[in-house]
C-alpha cells in the first residue's frame, strides 16, 4: 500500500501551508484524529489555489498533496471529474484495475488503489477531496456538500 | 380409522435435513431416541453454524472495527457481512437498519427504552398510551410495563376471543390519538396464532403511532419481509432459527434510528468523547454499545444461510403440513383441549392443549421418559394461561427437520400418559 | 549492548500453551508469522473453550429453567454450573450475585440504569454527584454521561499525572457527601495503569457512596478477588479472558442486587406477570431478561477452567516478565515515547506509545505487514490523548501465549518502521 | 420417578379437604402454578389435623397426601425431625441412598427419592411441606417461616 509515490508525496508534500481563499473548511475524521483545514481560490471556473495546513497519517498527507499537484490549474469540470474518478478508486475494495482513461486522469492518485483495499485507510485517503468538495461548494455558493466529519466507530 | 403421516404433501426431505443435526441422533433414558419438540422454546444448531463459529475463533478472531491489522479487518468484514445477510433475509431497505442485541428481549427493551427517553413527537409520557396484547410474551410484557410505571403512560391491550384470536372489536377505542406505540407479537408462541397484521398496522398509522412486532416466532418459519409488513420496528432472536444464542436482531426503520436517542453508551457507539460530553455514531453503531457478539452473527448469518438455501416458503410449508397433521392426531386423544386456533387457518407450528386434568408438568415428564422433549408451564405467556383459567399447558412445537413419524409419537405417547394417570 | 529475552524468569511453557491456539499459527500476507499483541481488544479462543461450546450445542442445546425434559435439564445445570465457575473464580460470597450480560458495556449500564431507577438511598439524581477518572474506557463514560443527563446529577473524575497515574491529590474535594457513585478501571486499557483500588474505595466508603469497578483488563490477567476489593460492583467481559463474545458478567452485592430495580424486563426475570402488573425473581435472575447466553457461559466457565488451569498468579508473573522486557527493548528505540507508566511497577500488559511524528495508523499498518498485530487509535479512551495531547497512539498488549520473541519482533518491526518513513 | 406408591397417593389422596385448624397459609409454586391451601390443628404438641385443598402436579398433590399420612398423630419434635429429613432427601439431587433409620422415619416417603433427580420437580415435592412447616409456626406463635412463594424462572 505505501507506494513510493505516496511516501514521496508525503515527505515532501507539494502546496502545503494557508494560502488566500475563497472559501476555508475544517474536516476531520474523529476514528484517528486525522485533521484538515483546507481553503480554495478560483479564478472564474478555474481551479487557482487549493492551500491547506493538517495533521495524520502518511495517506492522509500523502493524498492533499497528490490533490493539490492535480486539481491546482484545472477547469472545474475536469477537477469534479477527477474527483469522482478518485472516490470511485477508493471505494472499489481494490477490485478496480485502473485503465488507461482513468490512469491518465488521475496521474500520481492512482497509487492509491492499493489503499482502497483497506478498508480502515480509505477515509483517510478520502479526507482532503471530501474537504476540496465541500470547500468548493462553499466557495460557489452552493448548497449541500459532504457532512464535515466522518462517523466514527470505536472499538475497545 | 386413525389418521396416518403418510401422503402428506409439501414435506421436506428430513432424512437429509436431520443429518446437519447431530443433536437429533442422541438418545436419552438410556435407549429411547430424542423426539425435540421443543421449538419454540430453541431450535437445534446445523453443522454448518456451528463450523462457521468455529472457523472464526481459529482463523479470525479480532475485536471489530478500526482495527488496521488483518485479523481485525477480516473479523469486521465477517461481522459487517452478518449484518448484510440478515438485511436481505427481512428486505430490509438499508442494511444500516439492521441492529444486533444479544436477544430479542433486549430488542424489545431497547425501542421501549429509546421511547421513554426520546424527543416529541415520539416520547412515551404522561397522558399518552402504550397497547400491546393480551398474549403477548413476557419479554413483550414487562418492558411496556417498566416504561409505563417509569414515565407515566397508561398501558392497554387487546383480549382475546375463545379460540385463541386476538379480539379486535374495541380496536378504535384502544389506539387512539393517544397511543404513541402499539407492540404485538406476529406469530403467539403459546398458542401459534397468526395476528392480522395489515388491520393493526392501518389503524396505527390513522393515529400516527409507532408499530414495533415482535417476529421471535415468525422469523425462524416464514417469509419475513419488514417492507410488507409496514412496522417501524421488527424484533426476533437467532437461537430460535438455527442460530446461536446470545444474538438477537432489531430492524427500524432509518429516519426513526436516526431521530431516537441511544440506549446502552460505550465503545463502537460513539462518534466523539470528551469528559464532558459525547457525540453518537450513526445507526446502526449507536444501539451497539460495547464489543458486539462477532462469532454470533457469523453464526446467524450462517443460519440465515442455511435457512434460505432450503427456501423459507418451502419450510413453511412443511411446517404447515405437520401442524395439520398433528392437530387432527391430537383431536382424536379424549379429554385433550388445543388452546388456540384449532385448525391450522393462520396458525404457527406451535400447539399448546391441556389433557384432561393430568397437570402438564407430569405430561411432559411422562412423555420425557419416552424421549419425547415437549415444553410445560405458561411459556411465558401467563396472561394466556390466566385468559383461559388454566395453570399451565403442555406445548408440541414442530421446525423443518420434525417429521409426521415424531407427530406420531407424541400421539402415542399422549395416549400412554393418559393410561398411567388414567 | 541490546537488552535480550534470554533468562528471563517466571514464563509459562508457552510452546505448549500456543498449541490451545490454532490461530497462532496462522500465516499473513503470504508468509509472515501472525505476531497477536492486541490481546487488550480482544484474545484469542483456546480449543477448550471451543470444543465445550460445540459440545454443548451438539448434545445439550435446550432453553434453560423450568423445562422438564433431559436436555432443558442438561443445559440448565451446563449454564448455571458456568455460574457456579464465575463465582469461584472472582472469590464471590455467594453464585446468586453473578449475573451474565453480553458484555462489560452492558454490565456498566445496568449498574448505571439501575442507580437512575433507584429508591433512596442509592438513587442518582439532581444534587448528586457521580465521580468517573480520565482513564476511563468510553464504557465506563458514556453510561455516566447518559446517567446525569437524564437524572441532572453532576459528573466528576480524577485527572490524569504527566505518568499516566490518577491524581488522587484532590480525592477529599472530589468524593463529598453527595457523591452517590464511584466508578473507576482498575487497569487502564489504553496504558496499562494499576489503580490504587484501596485509596479511592477507603473514601467512598467515608462517604457512603457506592464503588464500580471496571476489571475488564484485570479479569484476565491478575488473581480477581470481589471481596478483597471491597467494591459494590465489579464488571468484566468473556472475549478478553479466552472466553467467547456475547458474555459478560456484572458482580454485585447481594443485599445491592435485593434492592434495586431491574433493568431490561422480559422473560427469565419475572416471579409472576399479570398485565397489570408484575413481581420480579430473585438475583441474579432479575437482571437476566430474555433467553441467556448459554453457549457463551459454557464457553467462559471452560475459558475460567483453563485459566485457572494454568494458574493466574503464573500468568500475572509471566506477563509482568514480558512487560518488563518490553518496556527496555521499546526504551531503546529513538523518539519512541511511552504514554503511561514508562516502568513495569503496578502496570498491567497493555502498553501505548507514540513514535516520533510517524502517525499510529502508519506504524500498525507498517507493523501489520510483518505480521505484527497491534492496536491503533484511542482505544476507547480519547480523553487519554486529549490529555497528552496526541491524537492517537500505537498499542501492544501481551497475554498468557506472548512469547519473548515476539517483543523481539515488534521492536525489530518498530525500527523498521522508522527507517521506512525516515 | 413415578413410583407406584406416588401413583397410588395421586389418586387417592389421603385427608383431602379442608377441616378445622390453629392455623392456614396458602402457598404456590408460580412456576407451574401449584397451589396449596393448608390448615394444622395442634392439641398441645401433638399434630391432631392437616387438612389441605390444592392443585397441581401429580408430585405435589401426593406429597401432600403422605405428609397427611405421615405427620397426624406425631409429636411435634418428630414431625419435625421427618420434615427435615424429607428436605434432605429432596434436596439430594439423587446422590442420597435412604438409609434404614431414614427409611423408617419417612416411610412413603422414600418413594420420591428418585424425583430429586429432577431439580425442577423438588418444588412440587415440597411445596405442602413448606407450607405446613410455616402453618406450623403460625400456630405456635412463632415468628419468620418459609417465604410464602418459590420463586420462579420462566422461559419461553
Ligand atoms: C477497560 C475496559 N472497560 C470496558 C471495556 C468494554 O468491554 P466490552 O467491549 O466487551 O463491553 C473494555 C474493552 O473493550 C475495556 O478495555
Ligand atoms: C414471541 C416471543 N417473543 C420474545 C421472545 C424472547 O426471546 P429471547 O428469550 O431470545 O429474548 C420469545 C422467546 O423466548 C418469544 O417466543
Amino acid at each position: 500500500m505505501y507506494q513510493d509515490v505516496i511516501l514521496d508525496h508525503y515527505k515532501h508534500p507539494h502546496g502545503r501551508g494557508l494560502r488566500e481563499g475563497d472559501a476555508e473548511v475544517h474536516h476531520t475524521n474523529p476514528t484517528c484524529g486525522d485533521e484538515i483545514t483546507l481553503r480554495v481560490r478560483y479564478a472564474g471556473h478555474t481551479v487557482e489555489d487549493v492551500s491547506y495546513e493538517g495533521q495524520g497519517c502518511s495517506i492522509s498527507q500523502a493524498s492533499a498533496s497528490v490533490l493539490n499537484e492535480l486539481l491546482v490549474g484545472k477547469e472545474l469540470a475536469e477537477a469534479r471529474r477527477i474527483q469522482e474518478s478518485f472516490l470511485e478508486l477508493m471505494q472499489s475494495r481494490g477490485q478496480l484495475e485502473p485503465d488507461d482513461t482513468m490512469e491518465e486522469l488521475l496521474e500520481d492518485a492512482v497509487a492509491f488503489a492499493g489503499v482502497s483495499k483497506y478498508p480502515a485507510r480509505v477515509k483517510c485517503a478520502l479526507l482532503s477531496w471530501m474537504a476540496w468538495k465541500d470547500a468548493t461548494a462553499q466557495a460557489l455558493g452552493e448548497t449541500g456538500g459532504e457532512p464535515s466529519t466522518e462517523k466514527e466507530r470505536g472499538a475497545a | 380409522m386413525k389418521t396416518t403421516g403418510h401422503g402428506l404433501t409439501g414435506l421436506l426431505d428430513t432424512d437429509a435435513i436431520r443429518k446437519d443435526f447431530p443433536i437429533l441422533d442422541r438418545t436419552l433414558h438410556d435407549d429411547a431416541r430424542l423426539v425435540y419438540l421443543d421449538n419454540a422454546a430453541t431450535s437445534q444448531t446445523p453443522t454448518p453454524v456451528l463450523d462457521a463459529m468455529t472457523g472464526y475463533y481459529e482463523r479470525h478472531n479480532a475485536n471489530v472495527h478500526r482495527g488496521v491489522h488483518v485479523l481485525a479487518e477480516e473479523a469486521t468484514a465477517l461481522y459487517e457481512g452478518a449484518r448484510d445477510k440478515i438485511a436481505a433475509f427481512v428486505n430490509a431497505p438499508s442494511r444500516d437498519e439492521v441492529i444486533f442485541t444479544k436477544n430479542a428481549s433486549e430488542s424489545l427493551n431497547l425501542v421501549a427504552n429509546m421511547l421513554g427517553w426520546a424527543d416529541e413527537p415520539y416520547r412515551v409520557e404522561r397522558d399518552t398510551e402504550i397497547v400491546i396484547t393480551e398474549m403477548e410474551h413476557h419479554s413483550n410484557i414487562v418492558p411496556w410495563q417498566l416504561l409505563a410505571q417509569r414515565s407515566g403512560a397508561r398501558l392497554k391491550w387487546f383480549g382475546l376471543t375463545d379460540d385463541g384470536r386476538l379480539d379486535l372489536s374495541n380496536i378504535d377505542e384502544l389506539i387512539t390519538e393517544r397511543t404513541k406505540v402499539v407492540s404485538f407479537v406476529l406469530a403467539s408462541n403459546i398458542m401459534g396464532t397468526l395476528n392480522p397484521v395489515e388491520d393493526i398496522v392501518r389503524r396505527a398509522q390513522e393515529v400516527g403511532a409507532l408499530v414495533v412486532i415482535d417476529a421471535s416466532q415468525a422469523a425462524p418459519h416464514m417469509v419475513l419481509d419488514v417492507q410488507r409488513l409496514q412496522a417501524d420496528f421488527v424484533a426476533f432472536t437467532g437461537h430460535k432459527m438455527c442460530g446461536p444464542t446470545g444474538i438477537g436482531v432489531l430492524w427500524g426503520r432509518q429516519e426513526l434510528l436516526n431521530d431516537l436517542p441511544p440506549f446502552l453508551g460505550g465503545g463502537e457507539m460513539i462518534e466523539t468523547v470528551t469528559m464532558n460530553s459525547s457525540t453518537y455514531a450513526p445507526a446502526p453503531h449507536k444501539f451497539e454499545a460495547g464489543t458486539p457478539p462477532v462469532a454470533e452473527a457469523v453464526g446467524l448469518g450462517a443460519a440465515v444461510d442455511y435457512l434460505t438455501g432450503i427456501g423459507m416458503e418451502r419450510i413453511q410449508a412443511h411446517e404447515h403440513a405437520l401442524t395439520e397433521y398433528a392437530l387432527a392426531r391430537l383431536a382424536e386423544i379424549p379429554d385433550l383441549r388445543v388452546i388456540g386456533p384449532a385448525s391450522s387457518a393462520d396458525r404457527g407450528a406451535a400447539i399448546s392443549f391441556t389433557l384432561g386434568d393430568i397437570h402438564p408438568h407430569d405430561v411432559g415428564q411422562v412423555l420425557d421418559e419416552q424421549g419425547i422433549a415437549v415444553r410445560v408451564g405458561h411459556h411465558c405467556a401467563r396472561p394466556v394461561c390466566l385468559r383461559y383459567g388454566i395453570p399451565a399447558t403442555t406445548r408440541a412445537s414442530f421446525y423443518l427437520y420434525s417429521t409426521p413419524a415424531e407427530v406420531d409419537a407424541l400421539a402415542e405417547g399422549l395416549e400412554y400418559v393418559r393410561n398411567f394417570f388414567g
